[in-house]
C-alpha cells in the first residue's frame, strides 16, 4: 500500500459515516468502524456574530470537539486574538496598517489593535516570520482565540 | 423590554436563561471558552462569542472580555445565572456604568449581603431573627458565662479565625463551659496564632429552609413559600423540596413576612432567596440572602406556576410584578435531584464522554440540562449534568414519581450520583420525614 | 391493588403505563415483537416477553400468544395502551374470562360504541344532541324534503356504502335539492353498486371538541374539560390543546354534562372520551365515544394534575375515585404537538437511525417517547415517535413554550414533522384562534 | 485483497445498519457489529421471565439489532416456539419424551408441546436432522421465537 491508495482510501471515507478503520496486509486484517457524525457541524438557525468558520478551522479545538482538517501547511502560525474586542489594522483611521501580508514580523512587534471597553490594546505578534494571511477583518468584532494574522517562517 | 440579552454562564442555567428569552422574543448571546465551543447554550443562542480559554477565571470570570462582547453584540442586559459573576458585586456596577443591565438586584445589596456579619448585624437592627451568640469575640471567663446564660445550651465555641474543627467545641452543660472556653482557645492559638473565640447557640440537627422572594422597582415584593435543603454533602444541597415537611401554613407566613422583612430593609430589587436555620421545634433564624437565582429554583416554579427567570427579566425590564402575594396560588410537592457527573461512593468527579444520555419522559417530570449523547463533560467547571425535577400531587406521589424517574434515567459513560439519590429515596428515614443536614454525612458513614 | 400488570403494547404508551404502575407499586411485563427486542419499554419492564414477529397482527394483536404471557408471568390485569386490541370487545371478553383484568370498559361497552349507528341511536334516546340527520336512507323525493326541512341548509347527502366523496353532496339551498338528491343516487349507484344514500347536517369548518371524563365501578363519574383536536391531517390529530379557545365555562360546563350522560346511559366504567363536533355558534354534536386512553391524554393531566392512567388502574382494581367534580381544579393552557417519523411536507414515512435525539428540557415541557440516540424506528408500526406537552399560565405563554420547546428538539438521522410544527405555531390564523379541521389541509394547499 | 475490494466493502456496508466489521483472512476471523452496543443486556434491575441468553444469541435478530455471533456450525438449524406458552417435552407426565439428543427426526414430526392457554399445542419439526442439543427447559415458559432444539443435517 503507497500514499496514493491511502489518498484514495481517506477520500472515499471522508464522505461517509465511518469513524474507524484498519487494515493490517501481510495478514489481511480489515477493521471499519461508523458512529454518528457531529451535529455541531448541521446546526441549522444559529448565525454566529464572529466570522466563525476560519476560527473553526484554526483554533485548537478542546479535546473531543470538532473534528480538524489540516488545511494549511504545518510550519503556519497563528496570531490569536488574546482578548475580545474590535480588531483595527492602523492605530487609527488615518494611519497605514501595521503590517501587510508579506510584512516580516518579529516577536514582541505591534501587528494590530483591539478595542475593548473603550480602550485601544496594541497586540503583539508572539512569533517570529512573515505574514502570509490576514485573517481578521478591520474594525470588525474577534472573539477570544479568533485568528488575527497567518504566518509562516522566513 | 430588552431586545437582545448576554448570558454570561454555562451549561443547564445558560440554557434556562436562553428559554426564558426565547418565551419572551427576546434575542441571545452566548458566552463560552473554548473548551465550551460545542455545548448545548451556545447552539441554542442566537449568537455566540468564545470569550477566553478553558479556565473560567480566564473566560466566564473574565469581566473585560464579556463586557467587550456585550457591547458589540448590542446586547441590552446581562443575565449572570448562578456562581461565576453572579453575587460580584463590582460586575453589576461596571455594567450599569457601561450602560448593559445586570439582571439582578444592585451592587449595593449585592455586597451588604456578601459580608456576613455585616449583614447579621442589620439584621439584628431590624428585628429578625438571626442565631444568637456572643457580639464578636469573648473577652473572658466572665463574658463567656454571661453570654451563654442568655444563648442557654447546648453551645458551640469557634475559633474567630478558624475553620476545620480545631478551635471548636459543643458545651452542653454550665458545668463544661469554662473548660471548653480555655481548650477552645488554646487550639485556637496552636491552630491559627490567635487564640480570639466566639459564642454560638448550637443546633444539633438543624434543617435548612429558605424563602424564594421576588421584588420589583416599584416597592411591590412576594414570596413564593419555602424550599427544604438540608440533603447536603459539605454544606452543598443535593436534593431539595417544597413544601418542607416541616414547615405548616403558618410557620410558611410568619417565615415569608420575615423574608419580605430582609427585603424591605434594604430595598432589594429582583429575585433573591432568604436563607433560615430551622430547628426542631420550627424556630427559626436567618443565616444568609443568596442575590441571585439559585440552582433549585425549579421546585418553586413547579408548585406555583411561576417562571422564576422569566419574571427576573421583567423586573430588570423595570416592569411591575404582575401578582400580589394573595395571587399566589401554591400546589402539590416538587422534588428537585442534582444529578453530578460524580462517583456516587466518594464524589470524585467522573468528566468524559456521555455515549448514551436519555432523560426520563412523562406526567410531573421536568429536566433541566446541558447533556445529550455524544457530550463530553469538561473536567473544569461544576460536575452539575442534569437537574431532575418532579411534581406531585402530595410527597408520596413526588417520592414515587422520583424514585421511577431516577430508575428511567440514563447516562452511559460518566459515573453519576444517580444511584445515591436513588438510595435516598429508597430510605425510611428521608421518606418519613427523620433527617437534617448532618443526613448524608451519618449515611455515608453507616451506609445501608 | 394489582401486584402485576401486563402491558399490550410498545413504543411511549407502553411507557407511559409502566411509569403509572411503578408509582404504584406494581410490577409490570413488556410484550414485544422481534423488531422491538431492544425497545426501551422492554428495558423499563420488570420483565418482557416477545410475543410474535415484527407483523403487529401476529405480535401485539396476537390474543393467545398475549394471553399466555399473562398467564405464565401471574399478571393479574392487562393494559391496552390505544390502538391495537385496546378497542376489541372480544379481547376484553377473553381477558375477563381468562380471570385477567381488562383495564378499560366492559366488552359491553366497547361493541355498542364501536357501532357508530347503534350508539347514535341510543344517545337520540337519552336525549343527546346528534348531528341532525335522516333515520337510515332516504326513502325518496318526498321523504328528502321532508327531511331537509327538518335538519336545514347546508346539509350534505352522502351514499350508504359509499366513500372517499363520491356520492357525496353539499347542498346549500332547498331548489337544489332534488337535483342533488339524485345525482348522489346515481353516483352512489355506479360508483358502489347501491343507490341508497342518507342526509346529514353540513358543517363548513366545525372543530373537534371531546371531553375527558373518568368513571369508577361504584357509579361515580367526573370529567375533566375538553380537548380541542381541530389541527388534523386526513382525520388524524396531529396538535391538541386544553382548554379550546372556542369552549367558555358554560360551553365546558354544559359539554361536561352532557358527556356524563352519556357515560351515565351505558353505565360507561374506566377513563373514556366522549367526541363532539363544535360549529361556530358553539353548538355541540355528539360523534363518538372513544373507550380507551387517548393519545392526547397528557394535556389534561398538565392542567388538572389527575394522572389518568393510574386514575384507569386504580378504577379497574375497584377503587372509587378520589375526588368529585367540584374538587377538579384546571389550570393554564396545554398544548401536544404529535412528533412523528415522517417527511414534514408529503408526511410519507421515514423509519431508520435516530442518530441524535435530545428532549426539550426546562419549565413547562413534558415529553412521552420511546425514542433515544441509537434507536432505530422500525418501519412496522406507527410513525409517532415522541409527543410534545407544554403548559402554559395562558394560551400566549403555552405558545411561545411550544416554539422554543420545538425550536430546541433535536431529532437527527431521521425526518420528523417537528418543521411542520414549527409552522403552525408562527402561523397568525392558528394563534388567533382562526382555525377549523380543515385548517392543514388548507395550509398544504396554499402553503405560506 | 486490494484497494478495489476494500472500496466495494465500504459501498456495501454504507447501507446497512452494520457498524463494524473485521476480516482476518489466513486463520479465517470475521467479525460484523450491527447497530448501537446492546444495552438490553447491561439492564440492571431487569429480569426476563424467559431463559433469554439463548433466545438472543440463537435468533436472527431484526434489522439494526443485536450484535450478532457465529458460535455454532453454520449447518445446524434451529427449531424455535411459534407461539407463546409452556413447553413439555412428553405429552404427558408419565409418558417418554419426543426426542432426545441423537434422535433423528423428519419435517412435520411431532417434538413436543407447547401449552397456551389451556391447550396442549403440538409442535411439529420444520426440518429434517439429528437432535444435538435440548434447548428449551421441561415445564418452563418460551416466548415467541424461543430455540427448543438445535438440530444438525443427517
Amino acid at each position: 500500500m503507497n500514499i496514493d491508495e491511502i489518498k484514495e482510501i481517506i477520500a472515499i471515507l471522508e464522505n461517509t459515516g465511518i469513524t474507524e478503520f484498519e487494515w493490517e496486509e501481510s495478514g489481511v486484517k480489515v477493521r471499519i468502524k461508523k458512529g454518528k457524525e457531529a451535529w455541531a457541524l448541521s446546526t441549522g438557525t444559529h448565525e454566529s456574530h464572529i466570522v466563525r468558520p476560519a476560527a473553526e478551522e484554526l483554533n485548537p479545538a478542546p479535546e473531543g470537539a470538532r473534528p480538524e482538517e489540516i488545511k494549511r501547511s504545518p510550519h503556519q502560525k497563528m496570531i490569536k486574538a488574546p482578548i475580545v474586542g474590535t480588531f483595527y489594522r492602523a492605530p487609527s483611521p488615518d494611519s497605514e496598517p501595521y503590517v501587510e501580508v508579506g510584512s516580516v514580523v518579529k516577536k514582541g512587534q505591534i501587528v494590530c489593535v483591539i478595542e475593548a471597553m473603550k480602550l485601544m490594546n496594541e497586540i503583539e505578534s508572539d512569533v517570529d516570520g512573515r505574514i502570509v494571511e490576514i485573517l481578521g477583518e478591520n474594525a470588525h468584532p474577534v472573539e477570544y482565540g479568533g485568528p488575527l494574522f497567518s504566518v509562516e517562517p522566513v | 423590554m430588552f431586545k437582545k440579552i448576554l448570558i454570561a454562564n454555562r451549561g443547564e442555567i445558560a440554557i434556562r436563561v436562553i428559554q426564558a428569552c426565547k418565551e419572551l422574543g427576546i434575542k441571545t448571546v452566548a458566552i463560552h471558552s473554548e473548551a465550551d465551543a460545542d455545548s448545548l447554550h451556545v447552539r441554542f443562542a442566537d449568537e455566540s462569542v468564545c470569550v477566553g480559554p478553558a479556565d473560567s477565571a480566564l473566560s466566564y470570570r473574565n469581566i473585560p472580555n464579556i463586557l467587550s462582547a456585550a457591547e458589540f453584540t448590542d446586547s441590552e442586559a446581562i443575565h449572570p445565572g448562578y456562581g461565576f459573576l453572579a453575587e460580584n458585586a463590582y460586575f453589576s456596577e461596571v455594567c450599569e456604568s457601561a450602560g448593559v443591565k445586570f439582571i439582578g438586584p444592585s451592587a449595593e445589596s449585592i455586597s451588604l449581603m456578601g459580608n456576613k456579619a455585616k449583614a447579621k448585624e442589620l439584621m439584628v437592627k431590624n428585628g429578625i431573627p438571626v442565631i444568637p451568640g456572643s457580639e464578636g469575640k469573648l473577652m473572658g471567663e466572665e463574658n463567656a458565662l454571661e453570654t451563654a446564660k442568655k444563648i442557654g445550651y447546648p453551645l458551640i465555641i469557634k475559633a474567630a479565625s478558624g475553620g476545620g474543627g480545631r478551635g471548636m467545641r459543643v458545651v452542653n452543660r454550665e458545668e463544661d463551659l469554662l473548660n471548653a472556653f480555655h481548650v477552645a482557645q488554646a487550639e485556637a492559638l496552636s491552630g491559627f496564632g490567635d487564640d480570639s473565640v466566639y459564642m454560638e447557640k448550637f443546633f444539633l440537627e438543624p434543617r435548612h429552609i429558605e424563602i424564594q422572594i421576588l421584588a420589583d422597582e416599584k416597592g411591590h415584593a412576594v414570596h413564593l413559600g419555602e424550599r427544604d435543603c438540608s440533603i447536603q454533602r459539605r454544606h452543598q444541597k443535593i436534593i431539595e423540596e417544597t413544601p418542607s415537611p416541616l414547615v405548616d401554613e403558618v410557620t410558611r407566613n410568619e417565615m415569608g413576612r420575615i423574608a419580605l422583612a430582609v427585603v424591605n430593609s434594604i430595598g432589594y430589587v429582583n429575585a433573591g432567596t432568604v436563607e433560615f436555620l430551622m430547628d426542631k421545634d420550627r424556630k427559626f433564624y436567618f443565616i444568609e440572602m443568596n442575590t441571585r437565582i439559585q440552582v433549585e429554583h425549579p421546585i418553586s416554579e413547579m408548585v406555583t406556576g411561576i417562571d422564576l427567570v422569566k419574571e427576573q427579566i421583567k423586573i430588570a425590564a423595570g416592569m411591575s410584578l404582575e401578582f400580589r402575594q394573595n395571587q399566589i396560588k401554591r400546589r402539590g410537592h416538587s422534588f428537585e435531584c442534582r444529578i453530578n457527573a460524580e462517583s456516587p461512593d466518594n464524589f470524585t468527579p467522573s468528566p468524559g464522554l456521555i455515549t448514551l444520555f436519555r432523560s426520563p419522559t412523562g406526567p410531573g417530570v421536568r429536566v433541566d440540562s446541558g447533556a445529550y449523547s455524544g457530550y463530553t463533560v469538561p473536567p473544569y467547571y461544576d460536575s452539575l449534568i442534569a437537574k431532575l425535577i418532579v411534581w406531585g400531587e402530595t410527597r408520596t406521589e413526588a417520592i414515587a414519581r422520583m424514585r421511577r424517574a431516577l430508575d428511567e434515567f440514563i447516562v452511559e459513560g460518566i459515573q453519576t450520583t444517580i444511584p445515591l439519590h436513588q438510595k435516598i429515596f429508597q430510605d425510611p428515614a428521608f421518606i418519613k420525614n427523620k433527617f437534617a443536614t448532618n443526613y448524608l454525612d451519618k449515611m455515608m458513614v453507616n451506609p445501608h
